[in-house]
């Protein structure tokens, strides 16, 4: 399958997030519309609404709501990472990997975090300010006062018409794994014991291994395995819960 | 509502924001007043706003009510009229009346579609300023929207005798960003494909 | 002039006609009044455009003064208009604005460093609300890049005067803050074998 954006089996499910509540497909084409910043969106929290939603409607949409889900949550996981790397503006000084003192690094922040304060007061000023609308009784000025330049206008057409509105995912290849395939693979490997996330994803790139840490959640959701990391960052070890066999099928 | 804003205060709002007459029935609705509580507080705004008393008039015209300067103050309304520079226009107008020129007449949430961004409030000031006007309604589509073209007034300011005065879109964009375009545009216009509403 | 109207309404009528905020001396030669004149009636108005007293309230914003609708009536005229709420701004717009206003006007690319984030789609949204613009470019850095600055929107939009009407950037942050910041940092990046702390 591909990232031809989902069927509809994600019509259902709402979030309630600090900066957005409403329908999850709306989310996304908000976010594709940069009407809202990826980088604002706690995925953390998006996914664990999902796996509540999961929870209440363990009937609803089945693996191939969870296939979708954790194709396009993986699509955020990427588009967000991207965002938040460093800008690569041509316009820069080429100054992307110099290497900073402690002094810079302490420069940099600090003027980052003065900037930051700025923005919260700015916060509370546009708050405090909101809801003034003008008149809209202007005259128009008089007939041949506004000059528009025909070239400008053309610009604009070149600009407008050739603007890529979606962001640019297609580089990242078509999304070719389903979850059910890494959720299988996982299973297979759990066979011979506990096994870290890291080594089972080392051959992996960034997509399948997104996609499989979102199989890995889904197992342990449905109690085929237990997730452990016994120190933050540390390693993240899958381990087969000593059930009988049955409960390593879907739920579903 | 007994501790909403007061019935004279919402009117004034509204029909400081509305240059065309604004009906009763218009009134009633966005500022939640009934019918007899409307009309008292309208009485009690012609009495704040009338000629005598006011800069602002508030005009009882065919198709509603309209705040209007006073004709006393034409002189220094004129005045300032000849003095004020238009306001130069923004990128975001630049491109908004380059897809009414090119791609129009089309509707305010096409323009959107094909910009990739929320243009309403664009339009609006075009619309404001005479540069864009509807021309017709989409009954193709839903909820018929206002089709958007612009105005002759547009072309004077650009020094064109008509539309095609200006480069054909094929000289600015590749055939491919082109057909983009035109999927952007069709998205717009035609209904949700998925039949199967999910509510 | 002892026949012609009083000094309020003329300005009644000339900010009626405005949607941007107007400036005493384009207020002042549109009117005819000597600045102490314009002064008084300006106070008078503002009492009669107070948030108390009505729906239309005089502002005094970005350099001039200017009628908008009441908050308290927002509701109304959002309705009238069906226009849903702008969505509020992100924190990165807020990042990004302060950025304009305190340390600008500044290229895309020194926003983003000084962010150290990517900040384009950021900037060509506020671009798109006209809260930030180009203001020149920098001819001295290659690709000579656009500078952005704040608008007059801004300004009105944060109820400021100028932009001189912000806590200066120093006072925003604590003296102790900023050495605790500088502390974790140099436990954070002191090589291990450096005995040698810098602070």
């Amino acid at each position: 399958m591909t990232f031809e954006p989902q069927g509809r089996s994600l019509a259902d499910f709402t979030v309630e997030l600090d900066v957005y509540s409403g329908p999850y497909e709306w989310l996304l084409a908000l976010i594709l519309k940069d009407e809202l910043e990826i980088f604002e969106i706690p995925l953390r929290e998006l996914v664990e609404s999902y796996v509540g939603a999961r929870e209440r409607d363990p009937a609803g949409g089945g693996l191939e709501r969870d296939t979708d889900f954790a194709g396009s949550a993986s699509a955020l996981v990427l588009l967000k990472s991207r965002t938040l790397s460093p800008a690569l503006d041509p316009d820069a000084e080429g100054d992307e990997d110099e290497t900073l003192s402690p002094q810079e690094l302490a420069e940099r922040l600090t003027e980052y975090l003065k900037i930051r304060r700025a923005a919260e007061h700015l916060r509370a000023r546009f708050a405090a300010n909101a809801g003034h609308h003008p008149s809209s009784h202007t005259l128009p000025p008089r007939p041949g006062r506004l000059r528009i330049r025909p070239d400008r206008v053309s610009l604009a057409a070149r600009r407008a018409f050739s603007r890529l509105i979606d962001p640019p995912v297609r580089h990242l290849g078509p999304i070719t794994v389903t979850l059910q395939e890494l959720a299988g693979m996982i299973r297979t490997a759990l066979v011979t014991g506990p096994i870290s996330y890291e080594v089972l994803t080392r051959r992996m790139d960034r997509l399948n291994r997104a996609v499989a840490f979102a199989a890995a959640l889904s197992l342990a959701q449905e109690g085929a395995l237990t997730l452990t990391q016994t120190e933050p960052l540390g390693p993240l070890i899958l381990e087969p819960t000593a059930l009988e066999p049955t409960a390593m099928e879907p739920s579903a | 509502m007994s501790e909403g804003p007061r019935a004279e205060h919402m009117i004034e709002a509204v029909l400081l924001v509305s240059a065309a007459p604004v009906g009763t029935s218009d009134l009633s609705s966005a500022t939640g007043l009934p019918k007899p509580e409307l009309e008292s507080a309208l009485a009690s705004l012609q009495e704040r706003y009338s000629p005598e008393t006011s800069g602002i008039v508030l005009r009882n015209v065919a198709g509603g009510y309209q705040l209007t300067t006073n004709p006393g103050c034409a002189a220094a309304v004129e005045r300032f009229r000849e003095e004020s520079r238009p306001t130069p226009l923004s990128n975001a107008a630049h491109e908004v009346l380059a897809c009414a020129l090119y791609l129009g007449p089309l509707s305010r949430g096409a323009i959107s579609r094909v910009r990739g961004v929320n243009s309403d409030a664009v339009v609006r000031n075009l619309l404001e300023r005479g540069l864009l006007v509807e021309v017709g309604t989409d009954r193709e589509a839903p909820g018929s929207p206002a089709l958007l073209g612009v105005t002759d007034e547009f072309l004077a300011a650009t020094g064109s005798s008509t539309s095609d005065d200006f480069p054909p879109l094929a000289s600015l964009v590749s055939p491919e960003e082109l057909s983009r375009v035109r999927d952007r545009l069709a998205s717009a216009s035609a209904p949700p494909e998925d039949a199967g509403e999910s509510t």
